[in-house]
């Protein structure tokens, strides 16, 4: 878990004696018929970090969006130091002082990262020539106090989401802006990175910037936050101090009920094994990698980002290549990079990065719970049109996604329902392994629960899981076994008995007495 | 997941940039060099086969020959690099060329004023694609290619049959397409010219680093407020100011015009500008890489006549090398990205 | 396009086609004939001139033309305005072809619906079918020999030279091409050395051209007989005047009397395209009123031009009339002509 | 992972993003029908030809080899690759047809050869596109010129049949002269229509023709989905290459001969048709009915224009015009739309 050094920092500033930095009330967005944002709230105040929580789909994104000036409102009210103002676009927002991490990160992937960090305002010399010196000791800079060593000469494709995510905290941070507003900055984060942003975040607030923080690890709000806000189905719920309020109210204001047990873990005696991994490698990526996964298990991949986690279970599903080893399911090997045979032996994946890799953003929701099932829903050769929605309608409902129209792009869809709709599209395969990576990234509590509950009850039925998770917490939750990846190699094998937070840590860093199971 | 305690707290001082972006540097630059490198072997392959390749005569061929081409590259790069295309310059070309010789045939103008009659006729027609293009958020590529067919159509209302010759055209003009200072074509200093500041100019300003912005994100670029719909209008205007600019040097260089001038230079001049290293669908490459290209293809079609080669073969040779320069461009820039790969490592602090 | 012509010196004493005797059947051109004129596109330069000359010639006989094809020199390009033509009910069909055999299939189908096919500047090689005329701008071998014969003045028949053409698949340039190299025999120290191909681009004419300097350092003459290329290469060798190389070949005397005059070509051929359509016109007009017929030795009138008689047809072509021989242009003549 | 920053698909230049809304499809196909019935009208007063069986006929020959380019362009562009080479192999194969048979092959191996290339071409196209990953506008620039260069390599100044060969057999050439027994339909027209049945059919109503949506609108969750990407661009490109190289065998029979230059520049018309049909240039989106409308209206059009007299260049101004009208048509409600927004945020504040 993420090693917190400060709870519940007082203000920096009493909140009562300065005007508000920014209010927006009773705001209002609909796309179509989706009313994304019905009365959104929020008043910054010199000085503080607030956060802003709420379920997938509540209109958090949506409220940044309106303060980035990339969406205009329906209607209501946003006023800046105690201006009314209106952003007619993003750059107007950014010359009004407020500053925007974006849930995506928002790379221009040809361009090197101090151009990133700068593009707009790089700095200039005689003759409005970009500075480039100038420019990259600056970025450089910025890294320092984020303490992390990124080139900024380097280009930033091939970055990792971490590293893009960091290119995209030193933009905001450069502009030192008036209002810095960060939608889930840390869910590509480790430890250690949460913990320099953290730090920055005070910095900032001291020399009196607002800073307006959404997450779904409420443990990181009560760590860094001293307001926060909480929103449901695009209203605003309520506002309150961190001191005045807890874990379970803000649960419960964000779901509009009381959560049970977060890992609802049920045990189950494990059958035969359906996959095992032998050997399996691949040329500077991963080595060596053994382990299998039973019938009614979970096995839980754990590693730092980037230990080769999901490559391995690209490898075995067989979108990327390997180079060594054999992958067998249910006994019978599997032939290296072809998903079709993976699928037809019965794997499932559930990749990391829905947006890209799990959903043809602009299909229909509809078509996309199809899209791996293509050739079940064929009748003499042909698609039917009202089998795919039959089978649409029935993972919707199955795993309560909001949606406006099954028709309408999934681009429409918020991130955790999105989520939702790459899971139902596997299920619906009704795969006897299930490998899932990073499922409830961006997924909101209430969801995650939901989505602990569907794994549970899907191992119950006999099948087996393999998790790729950058949660502990999760890992440890819902693990019966747990393979700890350290630079490609297994470091760890532990059973959910002898597994806990600084075994897996130390074999996570590489530091183990290794126990290879 | 989640280390903690273990790593490292003190920053990696700014270190590991200096040596391994320096070799980077140097790969990415060898783009350029390798293509340099192509020309260089054609040309000596060739004056193997024919000592007289390399003669003074012939290498100002060689300079002079892909001008044109080069400078038409310059502007397609601009629009390229935006992540659009412009299939409507060899039409313009025609166009500028005919306009400005017929005016000149009626001695209507003086040379400067070809020059900008060129310009102007070609920067019109440069803000017609990319009005078109920016408002009504047409694929440019479509845009383009409609503009093709009515600029060649309008070529061919005003052209109506005639044709341009030497007569028509004062010599101080078409001098511009043959002298030299020093042994180098005016042609070719003038479009070297026009590529080394576009180059400079595609590194240094603010504006010309948005363009690579747009190209490279276009999501990303809207987000950081870079004023795209502007951008790319005048990526537009200059690329067709550069091929009316380009009608004007053909007639100055073969001094004579027809409704078929210019026809098909779009997909040679696309080619060259990919064989330059310039991504096709936007965000990377250089002004200097495109001009490369140009003399590239130029040289090679001249070095497969000097080569004695059988015309037959001339076409079929020039699609393969093409292809092979294509494939080679594409080889280099994965061994840049696996070097990348291989470099980021070490940056990750944990 | 391309294409060469040239002025046939008017009236009636042009070459092997024309006789003085004006002929028979008797009767007289009807009045109100459709005739098609379909270049090779619509703005070749040589093409019309040779379609106003076409018109002239209808308008003196009551009769109209259309001018019909498309804008790229493909025979894909003309065979819409055959079929208009057949669709149209016209009278005679008078075709530059872009290809020799494409359009045989649509012709075929004109004649049958009636309408008399006549081909000009580049014929088609159909066979039989359909019976069509041929309007030569000037006898093929003639132009072949002349070609030749002039150069080797020039060059005191020695030394290597080469032809620069159109495109490789242009059927009258091949034609003259063939005759060229019957008639370099009789000079056996002039060695073609190769021929190269511009596709009537000035780009690509200019292009092969320098290559072809730098491959034959020694090269003492060209011949292109293409307007396209015969001006691009004077305008290169007027320009490069260390380059010696004598040019002469087929082309307009408007673009190359600058050439001329500054000594960069001594002399090149052509024949007045006007006058070529001008003719053509009369024998479409003539055939459509069965004033006339395509067999050998059937004669009409053409006007100004004259009384003009059917040739038997050669190898592998069909019936054919002459226009004359073609003009040569020097020094001396150059600025009397204006097309 | 590690996935690379990539431009979000809806952010592509020209094309917001636009759900794959049949409602999408039939605005635009709906406008092409109107255009169509506006030519129709137009033709039928214009020209006293115009509506005849042999306009039927004749514009079949006239479009019926490019309309079949267009059905592989189609798929492949929905695949949001693109094939300039289509011409060039139409020349090609329709080059080694003649250059066959110019030395004494029969017709039936000859024709079955000018397949072969084209399966054989194709597979090039696909090798490079599919397998090496290069972008497929540049691999197929090059290929159109080694295609042609091939051609002219076979054939230089000959045309087959050449003095002294055999005619195509009169059997075959007669689908350049007659109709299909019974019709005014062309052989050609007739082949067109039964490809294009079974290419809609393909397209939108099988899981590979998803898969073609899928790939062409984000191909990488199209792989992670199961499909293979790369595969299927392979095939595209060898169905391509065999279909433009049956275009070239028609076009050879119906002209009766060929010449290395059959078919030069078409690869550019083609294109425009797709475009006008509907299919957008990033790939996944548009209909075989909408590239069949747009075949339909150029097809008339150029009937039209021809029998009434409207010179060539003019028919090029309005072929162009047509197809920009039509995008900013069909664009135009957008732009309407972002002035209304933002007079709306205008007064709202
Ligand atoms: N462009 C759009 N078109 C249609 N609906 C949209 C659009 N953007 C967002 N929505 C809808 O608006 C609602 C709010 O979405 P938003 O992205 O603001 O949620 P969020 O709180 O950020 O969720 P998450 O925690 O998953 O990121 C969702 O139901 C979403 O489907
Ligand atoms: N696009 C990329 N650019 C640079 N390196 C990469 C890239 N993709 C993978 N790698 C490298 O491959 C190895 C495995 O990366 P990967 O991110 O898949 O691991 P992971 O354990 O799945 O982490 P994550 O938690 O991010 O999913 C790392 O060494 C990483 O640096
Ligand atoms: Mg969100
Ligand atoms: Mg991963």
């Amino acid at each position: 878990m993420k090693g917190f050094t400060t709870k519940g920092n007082a203000p920096m500033a009493p909140a009562d004696t300065l005007a508000p930095t920014l209010v927006l009330s009773h705001a209002r967005k609909s796309f179509g018929a989706v009313r994304a944002l019905v009365d959104g709230r929020i008043t910054l105040e010199p000085g503080e970090a607030h956060a802003l929580v709420g379920e997938n789909g509540a209109g958090k994104s949506t409220l940044v969006n309106i303060l980035a000036g990339v969406h205009q409102p329906d209607g209501g009210t946003l006023t800046v130091d105690g201006q009314d103002v209106t952003f007619g676009g993003p750059a107007a927002a950014r010359e009004a002082g407020v500053s925007i991490i974006y849930q995506e990160p928002t790379l221009f992937p040809d361009l090197t990262v101090a151009e990133n960090v700068f593009m707009g305002r790089q700095p200039m010399r005689s003759g409005r020539r970009i500075d480039r010196g100038r420019m990259n000791d600056e970025a450089r800079a910025i890294f320092n106090r984020l303490g992390v060593a990124l080139d900024p000469r380097r280009v930033a494709r091939g970055l990792s989401v971490a590293d893009q995510q960091l290119v995209e905290i030193a933009k905001a941070l450069s502009l030192s802006a008036k209002v810095l507003v960060m939608d889930e900055p840390t869910a590509a984060l480790t430890g250690v990175e949460v913990q320099r942003l953290f730090d920055v975040m005070t910095t900032l607030r001291r020399d009196g910037a607002a800073v307006m923080f959404i997450s779904h690890r409420l443990e990181e709000v009560f760590a860094s936050c001293q307001r926060v806000t909480v929103m449901r189905d695009g209203q605003f719920v309520s506002t309150a101090a961190i001191e005045d309020t807890d874990v379970d109210t803000i649960i419960r204001q964000m779901v509009g009920r009381d959560l049970d047990s977060l890992f609802p873990k049920t045990a189950t005696t494990p059958g035969d094994p359906v996959l095992e991994v032998e050997n399996l490698g691949h040329e500077g990526v991963f080595d060596d990698v053994s382990f299998t996964v039973r019938q009614g298990e979970i096995v839980a991949l754990a590693g730092l980002v980037g230990a080769g986690r999901s490559e391995v279970a690209r490898a075995i599903f067989g979108i990327d290549p390997r180079s060594r080893g054999v992958v067998r399911v249910s006994g019978k090997p599997l032939p290296a990079g072809r998903p079709l045979a993976a699928m037809a032996a019965g794997v499932a994946l559930v990749p990391e990065d829905r947006r890209q890799q799990g959903l043809v953003m602009d299909m229909g929701i509809d078509q996309n719970f199809a899209l791996a099932s293509l050739r079940a829903l064929r009748r003499g050769g042909l698609m039917r049109r009202s089998s795919e929605q039959r089978l649409a309608k029935e993972w919707a409902d199955k795993l309560q996604v909001k949606f406006g129209r099954l028709r309408n792009p999934a681009s429409t869809l918020s991130g955790g329902n999105q989520q939702k709709v790459v899971l139902g599209k596997w299920l619906a395969r009704n795969p006897s392994l299930l490998i899932i990576d990073e499922p409830t990234r961006g997924i909101d509590v209430g969801t995650k629960s939901e989505v602990h509950r569907i794994i549970d009850g899907l191992v119950q039925d006999g099948m087996a899981v393999l998790m790729i998770s950058s949660e502990l917490p999760e890992v440890l939750g819902m693990a019966d076994r747990v393979v700890v990846l350290h630079e490609g190699r297994v470091a760890g094998n532990f059973a959910r008995d002898e597994a806990d937070e600084t075994t897996i840590m130390r074999a996570a860093t590489g530091q183990s007495g290794k126990k290879v199971a | 997941m989640t280390s903690t305690t273990t790593a490292p707290k003190t920053p990696v001082p700014a270190l590991a940039g200096a040596t391994s972006t320096g070799r980077l540097d140097a790969l990415l630059r060898a783009r350029e060099i390798g293509i340099a490198l192509a020309i260089v072997v054609v040309i000596a392959i060739t004056t193997l086969k024919n000592s007289h390749f390399l003669d003074a005569d012939s290498v100002q061929q060689i300079l002079n020959g892909g001008a044109l081409i080069g400078l038409m590259a310059v502007g397609e790069t601009l629009v390229i690099v935006t992540r659009n295309v412009d299939l409507s310059i060899g039409s313009t070309l025609g166009l500028s060329a005919y306009v400005v010789g017929d005016l000149f045939a009626h001695n209507a103008i003086d040379v400067w004023m070809g020059f900008v009659v060129a310009i102007v006729i070609g920067a019109v027609i440069g803000l017609i694609n990319g009005l078109v293009t920016v408002l009504f958020r047409v694929p440019s590529l479509v845009v383009t290619l409609a503009m093709l067919y009515v600029i060649r159509g309008v070529d061919g209302i005003i052209v109506n049959g005639r044709q341009i010759g030497a007569s028509d055209v004062p010599g101080s003009f078409t001098a511009i397409g043959y002298k030299t200072v020093l042994g180098i074509p005016w042609l070719f200093i003038l479009v070297a010219v026009v590529v080394i500041i576009a180059g400079y100019a595609m590194r240094t300003f603010r504006s010309s680093r948005e363009l690579y912005a747009i190209g490279s994100s276009p999501q990303a670029a809207m987000l950081a407020g870079i004023p795209a719909a502007r951008r790319v209008m005048t990526a537009f205007v200059i690329s067709g100011a550069l091929a009316g600019l380009a009608g004007a040097l053909f007639l100055a260089q073969y001094a004579q015009v027809n409704n078929n001038s210019g026809l098909g230079y779009e997909l040679t001049v696309i080619a060259a500008v990919v064989v330059g290293g310039v991504a096709i669908f936007g965000g990377s490459g250089t002004v200097f890489g495109a001009a490369l290209g140009a003399l590239l293809l130029n040289t090679i079609n001249l070095a497969l006549v000097a080569a004695r080669i059988s015309a037959s073969w001339n076409q079929a040779i020039a699609g393969a090398l093409l292809l092979a320069a294509i494939a080679f461009d594409r080889w280099l820039s994965l061994r840049v990205t696996r070097k990348l790969r291989n470099t980021e490592g070490a940056h990750r602090d944990i | 396009g391309c294409s060469s012509q040239s002025t046939g010196n008017g009236g009636s004493t042009a070459s092997g086609g024309a006789t003085g005797s004006a002929t028979n059947s008797g009767g007289t051109v009807k009045k109100g004939l459709t005739v098609y004129f379909i270049p090779k596109d619509t703005q070749n330069p040589y093409e019309v001139l040779a379609d106003k000359g076409g018109q002239k010639a209808l308008q003196e006989l009551g009769g109209k033309v259309v001018v019909s094809s498309g804008t790229a020199d493909t025979a894909a390009a003309q065979i819409p305005s055959v079929q208009a033509a057949i669709q149209a009910k016209a009278d005679a069909i008078v075709i530059a072809a872009n290809d020799p055999k494409a359009l045989c299939p649509s012709l075929n189908q004109a004649a049958k619906a009636g309408i008399k096919i006549l081909s000009f500047d580049s014929d088609i090689s159909c066979g039989n079918s359909p019976q069509h005329l041929f309007i030569n701008q000037a006898d093929t071998k003639t132009i072949g020999t002349s070609e030749v014969d002039m150069l080797a003045k020039q060059l005191n028949s020695t030394g290597q030279i080469a032809i620069l053409s159109a495109a490789q698949s242009a059927t009258n340039q091949n034609a003259w091409i063939g005759y060229m190299k019957q008639q370099l025999k009789k000079y056996p120290k002039m060695q073609l050395v190769t021929t190269v191909y511009g596709n009537d681009d000035p780009a690509t004419s200019l292009n092969v051209l320098k290559g072809l300097i730098s491959a034959y350092p020694n090269l003492k003459g060209i011949i292109s007989p293409t307007t396209v290329g015969i001006s691009t290469a004077a305008q290169y060798l007027s320009t490069h005047k260390n380059v010696k190389i004598a040019l002469t070949g087929l082309g307009l005397p408007s673009q190359m009397r600058a050439y001329v005059k500054d000594g960069t070509v001594q002399n090149f051929a052509l024949w007045d395209p006007s006058k070529l359509g001008y003719l053509a016109g009369y024998a479409a007009s003539a055939l459509a009123s069965g004033t006339a017929t395509m067999d050998t030795g059937a004669s009409f009138k053409a006007g100004t031009l004259g009384s003009y008689k059917v040739l038997a047809p050669a190898a592998g072509t069909g019936p054919s009339v002459v226009l004359g021989p073609p003009t040569v242009f020097d020094k001396s003549n150059i600025d009397k002509f204006n097309f | 992972m590690t996935s690379d920053v990539q431009a979000a698909p809806t952010g592509r230049p020209g094309g917001m993003a636009r759900a794959t809304s049949w409602r999408d499809a039939i605005r635009w196909e709906g406008g092409l029908l109107i255009v169509l019935i506006a030519v129709i009208i137009f033709g039928s007063t214009q020209s006293s030809t115009f509506l005849s069986q042999s306009t039927v006929f004749y514009a079949g020959i006239n479009t019926g080899f490019i309309a079949l380019m267009a059905l592989p362009m189609t798929f492949i562009v929905m695949t949001g690759e693109i094939d300039l080479s289509v011409a060039s192999m139409l020349g090609l194969a329709g080059s080694l047809m003649g250059f066959l048979w110019h030395h004494g092959w029969g017709i039936w191996p000859a024709m079955i050869a000018a397949l072969v290339i084209g399966a054989l071409g194709g597979a090039l196209n696909g090798v490079l596109v599919a397998y090496t990953a290069l972008p497929s506008i540049a691999v197929t620039i090059g290929t159109l010129t080694l295609f042609r260069g091939g051609a002219q390599i076979l054939l230089g100044p000959l045309t087959v049949p050449g003095v002294g060969d055999q005619q195509f057999p009169g059997g075959l050439t007669k689908i350049g002269t007659e109709s299909i027994p019974g019709g005014a339909l062309s052989y050609s027209t007739l082949i067109f229509i039964v490809l294009a049945i079974i290419a809609g059919i393909v397209l939108h109503a099988t899981p590979f023709g998803r898969s073609l949506h899928a790939i062409g609108l984000q191909p990488e969750a199209a792989s992670f989905s199961g499909i293979r990407v790369p595969w299927v661009k392979f095939w595209l490109f060898v169905a391509s290459g065999v279909i433009c190289a049956f275009a070239g065998i028609l076009l050879t029979l119906q002209n009766a001969s060929v010449s290395y230059t059959a078919g030069t520049g078409l690869e550019l018309n083609v294109v425009a048709i797709v475009l006008f049909g509907g299919v957008s240039i990033f790939g996944g989106r548009g209909t075989i009915f909408g590239v069949l409308l747009a075949i339909v209206i150029f097809g008339a059009l150029q009937m039209i224009l021809t029998q009434t007299h409207v010179e060539a260049e003019k028919q090029q101004v309005i072929t162009g015009l047509l197809l920009l009208i039509s995008v900013i048509v069909a664009n135009g409600g957008q732009l309407v739309a972002r002035a209304r927004a933002r007079l709306t945020a205008l007064r709202g504040s």
